[in-house]
């Protein structure tokens, strides 16, 4: 228990101290994980609109692809991403392996299906009838989408939450594609691992709690802009 | 019919991802009718659960760790072979520095006792010379290996805080990765460096990688395997058994041949007084 | 050419045929109200004629152009019309936004939105409701948001379902009046589905009546309402009295039905021997008290005059409805003021007097 | 490359071939985190909605800590619990570190805030008459949040979904609590990390591959609960 | 003793009163109706009757007893009424799952459920629907099950909002005649909130007018109807002729008012000076044709009558609504055929009559 307690301190004194080596990494992961939540949010909420939308054959096939994806182990993006990065790789050319461009790439791919997944789900709470209403005041179809987008903004920006929750607090494909480089690569999880490895659970567990303080400041900041 | 009784190893991944304990492990639980629990897990983390008492038996191969383990008294005496020991020595083998095969540093010539030392200070400059040609890579993880390249960057006359660690991520040519040797192995291969490792993990990724073993020789590079029974731990009778039986001499021929079939060459050697230390 | 019109329009639901083949122009400006009981399909066919929806099977054209079954089309035309929905669902937004929703999707400049936000919302008699939350509204409340949305668009069309189903009698007139000073001054075409039959009568220039599905008369209040063309359209329109006869005499058009043994008079072109119903609106049955013979000679146009005794009399507001036996059963709508005058009640002697004319003829088995 | 195409190579054959490691070490995943995403959703399900339902000070922040928790790094309840559960530890009695119970526990606690947070933006969706039309028709309170949740059906199955996913997808409290310890704590994603950490990537990602059939499967059964 | 009693209810939503301080009792086997303009409070009012919301303040008494503003006896009390909301909502099950709800809620038996719901289903028409997912139901058809709902658990009251806003008037009479039946058979109290002054008059004994969130007038139908206690109510009941004037005589209780210098007589008991509103039901009014000064004596009761001038005529289903000219407007309603047969249009010559007694004065000022 002791290293609970010495975590909660330590995080407070590397808080306070603005200890730099703290600061640089938090400010990599908010960083890296706010952009990939971002982009991956501009694609997958209008592309999980559309499928709502949508008819077509293979949409409830399409739907349970996404929901199973919703599984999808870090570590297997990171592979994935690794295989197709690597200088023997299709897409070696482009350098990306081990910067943090990669591991924006990985996040983005690790919570695309769950942002469409729960795109999905969040739009299927609006009754149909909000939908027709806006259609017959003349909205066209990306306009009557964002109404009930805005209809669903509760649950939608749920969605984007554990979008950037999935993203910061993944370790798999951050370890994999990104390499943990010091001054480079490192973000809070990869920390965390490096040093729970070591056996400095105190460390890793003040990180820990200092990834938690970034998510909350991220949620506010979430909830502030929503409640506009 | 009794449960088997369960008793808990934590080792170092190295060891541990060269599959050498679960061959070892069946032919144990056969023997001492026991059920040997296994994890893999880093140097420290592996020691700290020692400490605790959640594993009977750690195995690493970081000597300053293990002496800090034993000096707290962490270590119960073990009798192997009618000594009585806390740090049980039971393979060793040689780290490695590999590196691209066009080995932009020139290391790959280097023979002797201090071959290890001098390749780091080629490698060192070198790479501050040329940062995008000649790169090294480090495990930065506080593990055994990570534990040996410091002691080489030391022996190589160092301050590996500051010269390295400092100077060399400023200068951009030492990259500290902070991750397990496999990834580490992988990441030098794709940004064609030099890297320290440990023989069995270079052994398994050699398919995949275009590294190549540069410097294999020098004193400094031996690796020595060491068991250690837990104070804290809740079976220690049969954590003796399993210190017995590492150095049994029927497992050490074992061990000594483990590998050779998949790589033409064996993965660790037998424990050697002389090599080891003693006991 | 009419403005909008469908074609051989079928639609159904699963297996539920909904709509069965419907034809149907609408000229512009012209009102035209649905009538149907519930069920009937009033609501699919708007929808369809909305464009939300797409028929399966049957052609839609818009201003003389087919309209095609997708595609970006259907947006133009669409934006043309407003459709105020049976069930008025607000935007989980302010009254303001939810008023100004269709002109922004228009693209309008925001002050001349504004502008006209705010006109229509005085119009409604929401002004103080600016910045309400919409989803904590009344019912007619809502129903006037609603209202207020689709009518801002001056659409060239306007759809209405149910409009004044929330509203008490007075906010009713008051949007009757509303919907059709904006209709009257902008020429708007107005295709409203209303179970108030004196709503279909007053703002409509034409009725259609639907039944399960079929469009089974459309035609002028005097035509729908005196004239139906077969029994489940004269039972819809309160026809109360449908008497079952045979016409034994036909003479110059004026034709005498025998009811049970009992003949009466109306005008129809039907030979004798046709079996038919004869049936009468109970606001056309005069109701006479017996004063020593004379008075059945006073109303002389009135052809039918029977003796008769009254059953059971209600009070409906201004009217009381008088259920009379005279021999066969009739009902009659009075006055109050003069059921209270004849004081009318159960076991009371009358005489329900009626015109040849306010009876009508429609053949048995017609419609079917 | 192919790596890839050997991963689905690899993973076909060791399905046809019934490998009885890999069966074993799916069996346990999938017991592990059903059992996992069943308790916590039993827990969850019902306070998540008596959170909805109840009008309290500080619900706004105890919704605002909840979504902050989805961001827990999985090592950090991997290290939580192993400090709680360890012989030194307060629960260490109970001597279930490295047993498959710890890693229920482990996954139960890294769902929970998903979970809770994923119901209460679902019921957010139900429209606030269908909870009143029920209270009219009878309805106690637990009945009424029983039928509301029905109406949120679909975004209800979407959070047990994604509960299930998030702890059968997981490796780093799986491999702090569990240890991956061969025939006993090993689950599919251990042995990703542990094969991918080989240098065995055909293996990893055709493990990776498994795990994702394990999760169609489990969400075309829930899918098909759903619709009964 | 009341079976439901409200003390002293006041209700706020943020800064706005809904209700202010209302007192209300409403009977064992009492049908209540409950009338007022959209936005008066009426759905708020039922609510907080229901139990649904905790008024701001004030008491409430169920069955003697007080009603506690929490806490579990809330949900026993809940239990022996039923309220059907205003906009319906159906659940997302099938037509049966939505009926059987309350039953199972209650704990009843599969096969006692099954047989209750089956004939409540026959009852409002919908035995086909079964299975139907109740979200595809039309309009009417959810009305229907919504009312089916809460008739099906028998509850000793009966709250309704707007009950049939959604249904056409045979629905309507079909639906009314069923809550009369169910209500009269099981001696449930009904509280009713209806746009429809007419569904209120029917069905209830007593109405209340509800006007900005204050219970203005309580009273049977002919109260409410013929004598408002203000300009407002008035206004609200349909009493379209409201005249300013002011006393000049009394003669033992037939008043004199001076309307614009011309004099209608009264029966009142207000004394001479004061202002009123002499105020005159449309229905009340009768027309005549002067016919050679002869006809205005007939009607010897009617102490009203003068000489005006018809300008302007609509017809509103069976009645005629007559705007006239006397020297002041009035609005009179007839007959359709009554119209027909004294031709009336615009600019004809008529005598409008009506009695003393078809006059209610209202003191002016009253009721702020
Ligand atoms: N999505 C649907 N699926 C199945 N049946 C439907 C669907 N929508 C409507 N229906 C059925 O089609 C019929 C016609 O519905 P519609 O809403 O057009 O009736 P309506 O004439 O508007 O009735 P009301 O006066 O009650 O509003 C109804 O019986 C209804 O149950
Ligand atoms: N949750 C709320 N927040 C704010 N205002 C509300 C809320 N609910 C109702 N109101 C307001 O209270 C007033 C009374 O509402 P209520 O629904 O009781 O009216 P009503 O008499 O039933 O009207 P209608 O005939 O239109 O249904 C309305 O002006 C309405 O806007
Ligand atoms: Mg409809
Ligand atoms: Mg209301």
């Amino acid at each position: 228990m002791t290293e609970i307690w010495d975590g909660l301190t330590k995080a407070v004194q590397l808080l306070i101290s603005l200890d730099p080596a703290v600061m640089e990494v938090a400010g990599r992961s908010l960083t890296i994980s706010a952009t990939a939540c971002l982009l991956a949010s501009l694609i997958c909420i209008p592309l999980g609109s559309l499928i709502h939308f949508h008819h077509f054959r293979g949409k409830r096939v399409l739907i349970n692809i996404i929901q199973t994806l919703f599984s999808v182990p870090t570590v297997l993006v990171g592979l994935f991403l690794l295989v197709l990065l690597s200088r023997s790789g299709p897409l070696g050319e482009l350098r990306l392996l081990f910067t943090p461009t990669a591991m924006v790439i990985g996040q983005m791919i690790l919570i695309t299906p769950l942002l469409l997944g729960l795109t999905i789900s969040a739009l299927s709470g609006v009754s149909k009838e909000i939908a027709d209403t806006a259609t017959s005041l003349g909205a066209s179809g990306s306009q009557a989408i964002r109404l009930v987008l805005k209809e669903a903004r509760y649950a939608v920006l749920a969605a984007v939450m554990l979008g950037f929750a999935r993203a910061i607090s993944e370790v798999g494909c951050a370890l994999m594609v990104g390499g943990n480089i010091r001054g480079a690569t490192r973000v809070i999880t990869t920390v965390i691992s490096l040093e729970a490895g070591k056996g400095n659970l105190e460390l890793a567990i003040a990180l820990g709690m200092i990834l938690l303080l970034l998510a909350l400041i991220i949620n506010i900041v979430l909830n502030r802009l929503q409640q506009r | 019919q009794t449960e088997p009784e369960v008793l808990r190893v934590a080792t170092t991944t190295s060891l541990y991802d060269t599959g050498l304990w679960d061959y070892l492990e069946d032919i144990f639980e056969d023997r001492y009718d026991a059920d040997l629990q296994i994890q893999a897990k880093g140097t420290g983390i592996a020691l700290e659960l020692g400490m605790n008492g959640d594993v009977d038996v750690v195995t690493v191969h970081d000597p300053l760790k293990e002496a800090a383990f034993v000096a707290g008294g962490y270590a119960l005496n073990a009798t192997v072979d009618g000594n009585s020991t806390a740090r049980v020595t039971w393979a060793y083998n040689y780290f490695i520095i590999v590196g691209p095969a066009s080995d932009p540093a020139g290391v790959g010539s280097l023979t002797g006792s201090l071959a290890p030392e001098e390749a780091f200070q080629k490698i060192q400059q070198e790479g501050a010379l040329d940062p995008d040609t000649v790169r090294f890579v480090s495990r930065g993880d506080e593990s055994g290996t990570h534990g040996k390249e410091k002691a080489i960057w030391a022996s190589a006359g160092y301050n590996y805080t500051e010269d390295i660690v400092g100077n060399g991520t400023a200068d951009g040519w030492y990259i500290e990765a902070g991750t397990g040797m496999g990834a580490t192995l992988v990441m030098a291969d794709e940004l064609m460096a030099y890297t320290l490792t440990d023989k069995g993990t270079f052994l398994a990724y050699q398919g995949d990688l275009d590294l190549v073993p540069l410097v294999e020789t020098g004193d400094i590079m031996l690796n020595v395997y060491t068991a250690m029974i837990c104070t804290n731990g809740v079976n220690p009778g049969m954590a003796q058994n399993l210190v017995t039986f590492l150095r049994a001499p029927e497992i050490q021929a074992l061990i000594a041949g483990y590998g050779v079939p998949e790589y033409g060459e064996p993965l660790f050697y037998p424990w050697d007084p002389e090599i080891c230390g003693l006991p | 050419m009419s403005l909008i019109e469908v074609v051989d329009l079928s639609h159904s639901y699963g297996e539920r045929e909904i709509l069965k083949g419907l034809n149907l122009g609408i000229d512009k400006g012209e009102a035209f109200a649905l009538i149907g009981p519930t069920g009937a399909g009033k609501t699919t066919l708007l929808r369809i004629m909305d464009l939300l929806e797409v028929p399966g099977a049957g052609e839609i054209y818009f201003d003389g152009k087919h309209v095609p079954r997708s595609g970006k089309q259907r947006l133009e035309i669409r934006r043309r019309m407003s459709f105020i929905h049976q069930k008025p669902q607000v935007f989980n937004l302010s009254v303001y936004d939810n008023v100004a929703c269709g002109l922004r999707w228009r693209g309008e400049k925001r002050n001349r939105i504004a502008n006209k936000v705010d006109h229509i919302l005085e119009m409604v008699g929401l002004e103080g409701y600016r910045n309400r939350d919409a989803r904590t509204l009344s019912g007619g409340e809502a129903q006037r948001v609603a209202l207020a949305r689709a009518l801002v668009l001056e659409p060239e069309v306007l759809l209405l379902d149910e409009p004044t189903a929330n509203l008490d009698p007075i906010s009713t007139a008051k949007i009757e009046q509303l919907i059709s000073n904006v209709a009257r001054q902008q020429n708007t075409t107005m295709i409203m589905a209303t179970h108030d039959m004196s709503q279909g009568q007053q703002l409509s220039d034409r009725i259609g009546v639907l039944l399960d599905g079929r469009l089974v008369q459309t035609g002028n209040a005097t035509d729908i309402f005196r004239s139906p063309t077969n029994e489940a359209v004269a039972h819809f329109v309160g026809m109360e009295n449908i008497l079952e006869g045979v016409v034994v005499e036909n003479n110059e058009g004026i034709a005498l039905v025998n009811i049970d043994g009992y003949i009466i008079q109306a005008v129809s072109g039907y030979p004798v021997g046709k079996e038919v119903y004869a049936c009468i609106r109970p606001e056309d049955i005069t109701l006479l008290i017996p004063d020593g013979g004379q008075q059945t000679t006073v109303k002389s146009s009135a052809r039918n005059s029977f003796q008769s005794e009254v059953t059971r009399v209600t009070t409906l507001g201004p009217l009381s409805r008088v259920e009379i036996d005279c021999g066969f059963r009739l009902i009659a709508l009075v006055t109050r003021i003069s059921a209270e005058e004849l004081n009318l009640q159960a076991g009371k002697e009358v005489y329900a007097t009626f015109k040849a004319t306010g009876v009508h003829i429609i053949e048995k088995g017609s419609g079917q």
